[in-house]
């Protein structure tokens, strides 16, 4: 938005917020925008993070909100497109008025929609855009979405560990997904760097439902172990597909395969599966045993990855404006100043989530720093139809 | 006024990009040419700019000059100009539906060549595309010239010997033939302006979106362009450019309703999560009751006779 | 390569190719008769996956307007898969009647029928996901009973496995074309679809109600492609509301390939397609998906009428 | 209307107005056609002679008048009824179902019909008067010669059992001596009891197997008559037998 437009729209913010003092704004709601995939093909993605968000909403204000203060989420569609993404961020923007937004789902989204907050001047909060490069996008611009560097390695250790002979790695992933695309460099970098044999890499789509020609090539590839990059229901479906053709080695699953929805598609044999979490159910703490408690109640299951880390968004900007409002009261604050202030507080905080303790790095500022990460093993009951996590390290 | 536009002005500047769109894909129409490859070279000159602007030019400080932002479009024009005669000259063989699957067989393609190469950046894409303007809406200073533009060619083009032989070959080709119109040269250059305009719209897109990957310019571009074509109205030029504003508006219009106050919570709720439900109805129901598109000829010519004489229209 | 890898590919691709050939029955069958491409073909396919899984009194998901409901009835697989088939069909003729009789009796541009097809589409797997949410769905396991998960039709030392789902596919694709083969040549039905198919003034001047056949082809073409969503989604889930849109660009593909509305054709198609895809060596993988769409444009510019099919006449 | 004091007409046309967008095809036509009788209708290319038929089997639609059928209105009824009802017609350009065998054309001729005894007995009463589709029973429509074709279009149509024949140009694109064996089984047609309304451009010849005929100009009806009155009619003579 330029200057010559942001100023009378300032003045109007301001003169409203004024207003507002003198009607006991005090009790009205933050606005922090949602903006996530709840149409098109990502909805899948969407649909969880909007469950997380919901929680999170319910449960911070039950404590009191912002110091007292409830907060309300605002949902603008993003869509599975960067057009929708950047409509809804700027619906959030300038009509809703939002002092923070959470999403798009996408990196490829992000990429888009993150310049216009840029512009703005308003922080965004990333919750599954993993790709490279989505804090570079600009100041203002963060993320609770861990890239995979760190866990990804870690998978494989754990692999190594349970089997001792591994040599020969085939990697497998969707070539049309961003997340995965970013997932498996990181994979490729760290076979090479334990000294493994990568024999083939095969790509499929995110949209592909049959494999057995890359089965069949990683099976003629004799490897000792199988690394997947995808999403949840083209990662299940490999999975299913790889041992129903009599794959009998080790798999890693990327961060992609981290949900409870894999379950239902590849059944008892997803059995085995090392998955690189940068979420964990399992993970003991307070606030994961509350958020975990939660939805339990409401799906019956445990609470895949994109729900916890929209609950993250939105914690993470609960106890940024709490913590921003002890310093300088946010009701005397105008939206610009609030959004500008806001950011700086969320990258200056520490944040005790779902998701284990974690910061954000000064530079490139936004950047997660997450203390916990996971490999945890998928063990599936003897039916098939339920399963669960248990840590490897 | 100046907090709708701080709101839309995003949604304002696609509009008319769209309403370009529309035009590359009604120019081979006019001849009866069902392409659906387009959305290839918008990809195409999406990739050209992205590429120019991030690894040729490297990025400095402030804004990015406007003139290369021009030169990016003339090399996507000329480039998409290139590709279009490699493709169209085999592809203009081919009719109807024939012609719409060979061009959409392209697109997908050049789709998965985009995601193999490592200048395109894979499915990530290319990212931090520079901005040569300071706000969204100066993008109208380089986008409603170039709609003119296109709409001045498409009109001229209609009402001259061209175009009169480009609507010769939609009626009848054969007959377009015999007439001594030669059917190949005056389709491959229809198509091929409309693969240059495509370009160019990809190019100024390509900054205007901030970003470029392979999910630009897809099959589903093709078929949103085919819908603004024909619900807006294949027999004049201004049916494309009102239905690409008019399509490209409505999702985000019925966002907008959802928002406006008053509304019973369930209408609301409905409004924005089946917004696709009502935008597909509402594509149906268009061509059910405008089954030449919301302007035809016909309707302009009464339009301007209105004015006239009221007398001779009746 | 050895001959195990060969047969390994071989019944790959055919494993492959039979998926994209019932997908394609159904889609080639409306192009024979309307000479127009029926984008709501892989909305219905998908809808029949759904109702398949709700007539089994599976539990739906945990987003969408249904969340958490269940149909209070609990039908065996084979019936719920029938019952799933049938749903389609009525939700073909429901496209049909909306979609695509209200232009025929106006003589609208047939190219709008694509548009409107494409609207109905976008509205369709909209209402599937406001209705049953985004996420993936799966059948009950077993749902025909104890079989193995994969057959061997190589040696024990050397296997050559293909999965049981897959063969169940091939086996159904192939009765379906045989049972549509026999229909449309050897019944009164047939002879009149293949009227109306080749010239719809004549067919009428006959006095076939070629309106009320044209309604029949899409029961049929709606009844194929809730078997086929189902079988498909046996095989691989039924992956979310998108499902069956996924397969209708690749599906434009077999039945060019085949010759548009060609019904034996259609088949060849899948099958060459699956075999083409299967045969990509595996370092040019990455390339794989352009193999279709590089089939269908090759073939496009040497042989319009697809590899089977005699010239048509061209409509749309 | 016209002449005569006889029965009710078996066709009639009242005041029938179509036209294609805003190009008016007929205007104001009425005429009718009496059981038993061979009717023609002649004119130059273009003045609707094709439309007239095609509008008596319902496949264009209706602007203004009515068409009545055995004393019913048939304006609203599809094609397929009047079939149903009587009416057959060999279209314009014999529009054979060129993918189907000679005897599938032919059983889709009887389309309408259910009784199966009756209907094979009609297929062998067709190959009896058309000698030469007999032999090629099996063969695909398509691949028969111009004449063959005008043979299995007017056996085609005759196996609804028609009490109306509507031929839309027999003789089109046919050699004289071909030209000369279709209206030989007009004539038998005729002698046979069928009621046929005969569009031809070669109006001699129309005329001369005709009972009455009408003359279409631009679409408008112009002169009317015995067809013998208007072999002699200086008008017609000079426009359309010179």
């Amino acid at each position: 938005m330029s200057r010559r437009l942001a100023s009378p729209v300032t003045i109007v913010s301001l003169i409203a917020v004024l207003c507002g003092a003198l009607v006991g704004h005090a009790a009205d709601p933050i606005p922090i925008g949602v903006s996530v995939a709840q149409t098109g093909p990502v909805a899948l993605a969407g649909q969880e993070q909007v469950l997380g968000a919901q929680i999170a909403e319910e449960y911070f204000n039950k404590r009191g909100g912002v110091n007292g203060r409830p907060f309300k989420l605002i949902f603008q569609d993003a869509g599975s497109d960067e057009a929708t993404a950047i409509n809804a961020y700027q619906n959030q923007i300038n009509v809703a008025k939002v002092v923070a937004i959470i999403g798009p789902s996408l990196s490829q989204q992000m990429f888009a929609a993150g310049p216009f907050a840029v512009r703005a001047k308003l922080p965004v909060l990333g919750i599954s855009t993993t790709a490279k490069g989505i804090p570079q996008v600009g100041e203002f611009v963060s993320r609770v979405s861990a890239p995979v560097a760190i866990v990804a390695p870690n998978a494989i250790k754990a692999a190594m560990d349970i089997n001792k002979n591994i040599k020969r790695v085939v990697v497998l992933y969707a070539q049309n997904d961003a997340f995965s695309k970013s997932e498996t460099e990181t994979f490729q970098q760290a076979v090479k760097d334990l000294h493994l044999e990568l024999v083939t890499v095969q790509t499929f789509q995110t949209t592909d439902t049959d494999f057995t020609a890359q089965v069949t090539n990683t099976l003629n590839a004799k490897p000792d172990l199988v690394i997947i990059s995808g999403l949840q229901v083209d990662g299940a479906n490999l999975v299913k597909q790889l041992r129903e053709l009599a794959y009998k080695g080790l798999i890693v699953g990327g961060n992609g395969l981290n949900t409870t929805n894999i379950i239902p598609i590849c059944k008892a044999l997803c059995d085995g599966i090392l998955v690189a979490q940068a979420y964990s159910p399992e993970y003991k703490s307070k606030i994961n045993d509350d958020f975990k408690g939660i939805y339990k109640d409401r799906q019956k299951k445990d609470p895949p990855q994109f729900s916890a880390q929209a609950f993250t968004g939105v914690q993470v900007f609960v106890e940024a404006l709490g913590a921003l409002d002890k310093k300088s009261p946010i009701a005397k604050m105008d939206l610009a100043a609030l959004r500008v202030e806001l950011n700086k507080q969320l990258i200056a905080g520490t944040y005790d989530t779902p998701l284990g303790e974690i910061s954000f790095k000064a530079s490139p500022g936004g950047e997660i720093v997450q203390k916990q990460s996971y490999v945890a093993q998928i063990k599936m009951d003897p039916g098939g139809t339920s399963g669960k996590w248990v840590y490897v390290k | 006024m100046p907090a709708f536009l701080a709101a839309y002005d995003f949604l304002l500047v696609s509009m008319v990009l769209a309403a370009v769109l529309a035009l590359s894909l009604y120019l081979p129409l006019m001849a009866g040419q069902l392409s659906l490859a387009s959305p290839g070279f918008y990809a195409l000159g999406g990739y050209i700019a992205a590429i120019i602007s991030t690894k040729v030019f490297p990025p400095a400080a402030g804004l990015y000059p406007v003139p290369l932002v021009l030169l990016e479009m003339a090399v996507a024009a000329v480039a998409s100009g290139v590709l279009g005669v490699i493709v169209g000259v085999p592809a203009l063989r081919l009719r109807g539906i024939f012609l719409a699957l060979a061009t959409i067989a392209f697109v997908e393609i050049l789709r998965v060549i985009s995601l193999n190469l490592d200048v395109t950046g894979g499915a990530i894409g290319i990212f931090g595309v520079p901005q040569p303007f300071a706000s969204q809406i100066h993008y109208m200073s380089l986008a409603i010239p170039l709609l003119v533009l296109c709409m001045l060619f498409a009109a001229r083009l209609e009402r001259s010997r061209t175009g009169r032989a480009l609507v010769a070959l939609r009626e009848d080709e054969l007959a377009a033939d015999a007439m001594g119109v030669n059917p190949t040269r005056y389709k491959v250059l229809a198509f091929t302006v409309g693969a240059m305009i495509a370009g160019v719209v990809g190019a100024l897109s390509a900054h205007f979106i901030n970003t470029w990957n392979s999910r630009q310019g897809t099959f589903d571009t093709g078929v949103s362009l085919m819908a603004f074509v024909l619900i807006g109205g294949s027999r004049t030029f201004v049916g494309p450019v009102v239905g690409g504003l008019v399509l490209t508006a409505l999702p985000e219009a019925l966002r907008g309703i959802a928002d406006v106050g008053g509304l019973p919570g369930w209408l609301a709720q409905f409004l924005r999560d089946g917004r696709l439900i009502i935008f597909g109805v509402m594509i149906a129901l268009g061509t059910v009751f405008f089954p030449h598109g919301l302007i035809t000829p016909a309707l302009l010519e009464r339009l301007g006779r209105g004015r006239r004489h009221r007398v001779e229209a009746a | 390569m050895s001959s195990s890898l060969l047969l390994q590919q071989v019944l790959n691709g055919l494993a492959i190719g039979s998926v994209y050939a019932i997908f394609a029955l159904g889609y080639t069958l409306i192009f024979s008769i309307l000479r127009i491409i029926n984008f709501t073909h892989g909305a219905i396919f998908t809808l029949g996956a759904y109702a398949t899984y709700a007539l089994t009194g599976a539990r739906f998901g945990f987003n969408g307007l249904l969340a958490n409901a269940a149909l209070p009835l609990h039908l065996p697989f084979v019936l719920a898969l029938i019952g799933g088939a049938l749903f389609a069909a009525v939700s073909g003729v429901i496209v049909e009647r909306l979609a695509f009789r209200p232009l025929r009796t106006r003589g609208s541009d047939p190219l709008l029928t694509l548009v409107s097809s494409l609207g109905v589409a976008v509205a369709l797997v909209n209402v599937i996901q406001y209705l049953f949410g985004a996420e993936a769905y799966s059948y009950p396991a077993d749902p025909f009973g104890q079989l193995p998960s994969a057959m061997n039709f190589g040696t024990s030392t050397e296997p050559v496995l293909v999965r049981t789902v897959q063969v169940i596919i091939f086996g159904v694709s192939m009765v379906v074309l045989a049972l549509l083969t026999v229909l449309m040549n050897a019944t009164r039905t047939g002879k009149a679809l293949r009227a109306v198919a080749e010239d719809t003034v004549t067919a009428s001047l006959l006095g076939i109600n070629t309106d009320r056949l044209i309604l029949l082809t899409f029961v049929i073409s709606g009844f194929l492609g809730g078997v086929s969503g189902t079988l498909i989604g046996l095989s691989v889930g039924i992956a979310g509301p998108y499902f069956g849109i996924a397969f209708g660009l690749k599906g434009l593909a077999v039945i060019v390939l085949g010759g548009l509305g060609d019904i034996p054709g259609a088949v060849v198609g899948g099958l060459l397609i699956g075999l083409a895809e299967s045969f990509v060596p595996a370092q040019y993988i990455a390339y794989r998906e352009a193999v279709p769409f590089a089939l269908l444009f090759v073939v496009l510019l040497l042989r319009p009428q697809g590899l089977l099919g005699r010239a048509v006449v061209q409509k749309v | 209307m016209s002449a005569g004091a006889t029965p009710a007409p078996l066709l009639a046309l009242d005041d029938l107005s179509i036209h294609y967008g805003r190009v008016q095809a007929l205007e104001h036509v009425s005429l009718d056609v009496r059981a038993g009788e061979v009717v023609t209708l002649i004119g130059a290319n273009g003045a609707g002679k094709s439309t007239t038929l095609r509008s008596i089997s319902r496949i264009v639609p209706i602007h203004r008048g009515r068409i009545a059928f055995d004393g019913r209105d048939i304006s609203g009824v599809r094609p397929s009824d009047a079939v149903r009802m009587g009416i057959a017609q060999v279209p314009e350009g014999r529009r054979m179902l060129a993918r189907q065998s000679v005897l599938d054309n032919l059983l889709l001729g009887a389309y309408t019909r259910s009784d199966s005894a009756g209907i094979q007995a009609d297929v062998e009463r067709q190959f009896v008067r058309f000698p030469r589709l007999a032999e090629r029973r099996r063969q695909l429509a398509g691949t028969l010669s111009g004449g063959e074709q005008q043979m299995l279009a007017i056996a085609r149509a005759l196996m609804s059992r028609p009490r109306l024949l509507l031929l839309d140009e027999p003789s089109l694109g046919l050699a004289p001596l071909i030209v000369r064996g279709i209206f030989d089984i007009i004539r038998e047609l005729h002698a046979a009891g069928v009621t046929i309304l005969l569009v031809e451009q070669n109006a001699s010849l129309a005329l001369q197997i005709a009972d009455r005929a009408y003359v279409l100009e631009a679409g408008r009806l112009t002169i009317s008559g015995h067809a013998a009155e208007l072999l002699t009619d200086e008008r017609v003579r000079r426009a359309y037998l010179g």
